[in-house]
């Protein structure tokens, strides 16, 4: 089993994610390059945090021209896994592979500082570790994670369950409290909070392990 | 008025800049000595104290007089840092000031070949409340950093903030870079091998920056003097690509020197790495990047745009250069190269523009002054001020309750979580505490970092004020677990020409010596910035202490809060 | 050529910082401030070409990066 | 009464943002695309009032907040 992370010219959490992976999780991952064309080697993309092409215009807009987004969306298409966390949420969104998009939080600020969670769907190769209506702790840091979508597509994310992850205490404003979404085939998880910044119990906290406990669990299942 | 003093050089300087030249200079040189010899590049007020600092231990690996100070933490690994101040731009336009003021820092720390780790900022503005223009400008400010920093990918860790009136026409905004290298890999600015290409990468050179007390020229038409702009406008996604184009180029063997395009632009970047150098350059200015088409060789000079480097490359290693800029999409172009006659040139293609002894313009050129100095009225009278008539507060509740609402006391929070601080997944201890602790990846060791100035008390004395400045920093970090190894200290004041100003900074500079003797933690990089004042008045005298110390073993981190029910609660000291 | 592209929430989505800059008019003392909207001016400046292969080009780039059609429009002049 | 402000920076003024939608638009393969400045669109809806009087109040609006005038001007029309 693979992971791999993706690196934008200004991703800023690829190393984080990376890190988790390799010393947390202690399975194998690779950085991938932006330019890179060819990714059938992994079972596991993260799109990571940062700032993509300096996400000038709006978050994720540009990075969806990359040649490593054709593909990621290939990847996805197979059925293999992709999570992207916070700027990856947003590229997934502008890429076409979530649905709805992500805008300024509501009071116009960034914010930084750690969410309450609640796992809405147990039911998911990123949350099968997980008990439905568990709290995860988990950090968030951005200035644009106001999930927004039109009324169908939030009605169709809800029959469908597609809605992961929600917050207890929603600051930023998304619509239906959302914090992670996944795609109709389960195979496509975008979240703002980022679970890699909670695995190393020097940092205090480690509710992040869950998610990718519950991808490698998945994986080596060959669900 | 002359030229010169359109440009803030005064009459003995100018005659000064003749005689080393052996004639007058021409209009090109002259601007460059303008900048290069302001306060601001020359320290020429300041200069004169430094040697009382104590900048040498068994830790410094490389003290004042780089880009960045660095010391040893063990494990091969070094830590580099520094602080500069981005007041007055800042005080125009609070965003921009402060975004560009962050992405200066960031370049001194990977100049030194530094990956940065953490940021720290001190801030200070006038009384908050009822205050509009107070309101904006911290928010501005505060969003300029959060903006920048965020964008990096480099946490935000610490800093503080004060509200006083003395700030109400200057504010303050200094920012702290701290980076982490491997002890081999360490860079300095320096120009060496004769022949060996000078190049330019990052952003196009502007008029940014062009303006000021510094700049004036009768050449420029009206036109043009609406085109040039004081304003810096940061591009971190820029900067960010610098960056990791910089740390990649370092680890290879191509690269002899590098330094950042900061304060008075390239004439003081291909100055300064000459002088440490070989002694000589040549540049050809036709070669600069341009934003504009028609811009003078003036402003191409002294332009200070923002995220630009200059390069010193061994030769014949020019395409490794740009093979790895180009992997990050920025361009590379040869501008000049080294040479060994102590001559600093400015080439338009064939043509000479300028042509002058590089070491005339740096320091050893630069005028230094000792100024007047002369202890402000109010010490003596806030000595003898008699404090057994202050009543005891009635109700101690409200007085307390009032206290903690009290913008100075109470909870900065709403600021530093505007500022990612967790990115890089090493923030052992996040703001809010005495001290942010970074662990060391691939180490045991943790450091922790603080800011610390109370300037109130260094108004009331100055030196006594500096030394409680660098015993609060220590103790910060010694709360959090750590050993004090070394200081950077921002030094805020008002006119160095004023002898009761001057008093303060002299005061100050031995307060902090003394301090820093006492507690074995040298000054290993620093920034002055003089002329924070209004026709009203001048800020209280605000030297800021940035200090990092070691945790052997990052474990052992130690935080500020009650930990359980039933803790005993000591208090330590007289 | 000179072309300007005016993107602009849609209608059903809220503008918080329209919402946010309205509050400041009012709290300004400026009255009947009713709404507020901000959106996006991009000026492009393009190489000459024949205004039906400009057109194609800008509605293109409208598409594909100068907008989110999810949430917003666009609109633009050919100058 | 509709207004609509346009909100840019000034020429001397970088513009980062623009530069880098240029290259990415570049980058895809749009050829020609010279230069591009990203500014604002204000739309603000005022209660009805004579020309002369909606127009000093978005003067003073603007000067006052809706553009930052050290890096930026602006232009307005009334609907
Ligand atoms: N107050 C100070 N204390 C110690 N060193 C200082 C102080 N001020 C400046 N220096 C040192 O002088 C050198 C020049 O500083 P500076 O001009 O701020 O650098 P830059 O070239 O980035 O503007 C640096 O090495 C700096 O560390």
């Amino acid at each position: 089993m693979k992971f791999g992370v993706i690196v934008f010219p200004a991703s800023n959490c690829d190393l984080d994610s990376y890190y988790a992976i390799k010393d947390m999780m202690g399975e194998k991952v690779d950085y991938i390059w932006h330019e890179e064309e060819k990714i059938e080697e992994y079972d596991g993309i993260i799109i990571p945090g940062g700032f993509s092409y300096g996400d000038y215009l709006r978050c994720g807009a540009v990075a969806q021209f990359s040649k490593v987004m054709e593909a990621v969306k290939a990847h996805a298409e197979k059925g293999k896994l992709v999570i992207g966390i916070c700027n990856g949420f947003q590229i997934l969104t502008e890429a076409g592979l979530l649905p709805g998009a992500l805008v300024r939080n509501k009071n116009l600020k960034f914010i930084c500082g750690t969410a309450q969670l609640n796992v809405e769907n147990n039911d998911t190769a990123f949350t099968n570790k997980l008990t439905e209506g568990e709290t995860l702790r988990i950090p968030v840091a951005h200035g644009e994670g106001n999930y927004v979508a039109q009324d169908e597509v939030l009605q169709k994310l809800k029959n469908n369950r597609q809605i992961v992850l929600t917050y207890r205490d929603n600051k930023n404003g998304s619509m239906e409290d959302i914090a992670g979404i996944v795609n109709e085939q389960g195979n496509v998880l975008g979240m703002m909070p980022h679970p890699e910044r909670a695995c190393d119990p020097i940092l205090g906290n480690t509710d992040g392990r869950k998610i990718f406990e519950s991808m490698i669990a998945y994986l080596k299942g060959g669900r | 008025m002359n030229l010169y003093e359109e440009l803030g050089l005064k009459k003995e300087e100018y005659e000064r800049v003749v005689e080393l030249l052996g004639r007058e200079p021409n209009e090109l040189e002259l601007n460059m000595y303008g900048v290069m010899w302001s306060e601001h590049c020359s320290y020429k007020h300041s200069r004169a104290l430094f040697k009382h600092f104590p900048t040498t231990g068994k830790r410094v690996l490389q003290g004042p007089g780089e880009n960045a100070g660095i010391i040893d933490i063990g494990d091969n690994m070094a830590v580099a840092m520094k602080i500069e101040s981005h007041n007055h731009p800042s005080a125009v336009e609070p965003y921009q000031g402060a975004a560009t003021g962050v992405g200066g820092i960031i370049r001194d720390i990977f100049a030194m070949g530094a990956r940065p780790v953490a940021l720290l900022n001190s801030l200070r503005f006038g009384e908050l409340e009822n205050s509009e223009r107070v309101q904006y400008l911290l928010d501005g400010v505060v969003e300029g950093i959060s903006g920048y920093g965020n964008c990096m990918g480099i946490p935000t860790v610490g800093g503080e903030t004060f509200f006083n009136k003395s700030y109400e026409g200057n504010p303050l905004v200094n920012a702290m870079c701290v980076g982490v290298i491997e002890h081999d890999k360490i860079h300095r600015a320096s120009a060496k091998g004769v022949g060996n290409p000078v190049m330019y990468i990052g952003a196009s050179t502007g008029r940014d920056g062009v303006g000021g007390a510094s700049f004036a020229s009768v050449e420029l038409t009206e036109e043009s003097e609406e085109k040039r702009s004081a304003v810096q406008v940061g591009d971190p996604f820029m900067e960010k690509l610098l960056l990791e184009a910089s740390l990649e180029l370092l680890d290879t063997d191509a690269i002899v020197g590098i330094q950042d395009l900061g304060a008075a632009g390239l004439t003081s970047a291909v100055c300064e790495t000459a002088t440490r150098g070989e002694g000589g350059m040549d540049v050809d200015i036709s070669r600069i990047p341009r934003r504009e088409s028609d811009m003078h060789p003036i402003e191409v000079m002294i332009s200070e745009s923002q995220e630009r480097m200059l390069l010193i490359v061994r030769k014949g290693q020019e395409e490794t250069v740009n093979r790895i800029v180009g992997k990050w999409g920025l361009h590379s172009k040869v501008i000049g190269k080294v040479t060994d006659d102590g001559r600093l040139r400015v080439r338009d293609g064939e043509e000479v523009l300028a042509d002058m002894p590089a070491e005339s313009l740096d320091s050893s050129g630069a005028p230094k002054y000792y100024k007047d100095y002369q202890e402000p009225k109010h010490m003596k009278e806030s000595r003898c001020e008699d404090l057994t008539g202050i009543p005891q507060p009635k109700d101690l509740n409200q007085t307390f309750m009032e206290l903690l609402r009290a913008p100075n006391i109470a909870s900065k929070e709403w600021i530093y979580n505007q500022y990612d601080h967790m990115v890089r997944t090493s923030t052992v201890i996040k703001p809010g505490s005495d001290a942010a602790v970074i662990r060391i990846r691939g180490t045991e060791k943790g450091i922790a970092l603080t800011t610390d100035c109370n300037s109130r008390l260094c108004y009331l004395n100055p030196r006594e004020g500096s030394k409680i400045a660098v015993a609060e920093a220590a103790r910060n970090l010694v709360a959090a677990g750590a050993k004090p190894a070394a200081i950077t200290d921002g030094l805020n004041f008002g006119s160095p020409e004023k002898p009761e100003r001057f008093y303060e900074f002299r005061e100050s500079v031995l307060g902090l010596s003394e301090a820093c003797r006492e507690l074995d933690t040298p000054v290993i990089s620093g920034n002055v910035s003089f002329y924070n004042e209004t026709d009203k008045a001048a800020i209280y005298p605000t030297p800021i202490v940035g200090m990092v110390g070691v945790l052997e073993d990052v474990r052992k981190h130690m935080t500020l809060d009650f930990k359980e029910e039933g803790n005993v609660i000591m208090l330590l000291g007289e | 050529m000179k072309v300007k592209v005016y993107v602009t929430l849609k209608d059903s989505i809220s503008d918080p910082q329209g919402t946010a800059i309205q509050g400041a008019l009012t709290k300004k003392g400026y009255e009947g401030v009713e709404s507020v909207r901000i959106g996006k001016l991009i000026e492009l400046e393009l190489s000459d070409r024949p205004e039906a292969e400009a057109k194609e080009a800008v509605e293109e780039m409208c598409e594909k990066l100068l907008a989110n059609t999810v949430i917003e429009k666009y609109t633009y002049e050919i100058l």
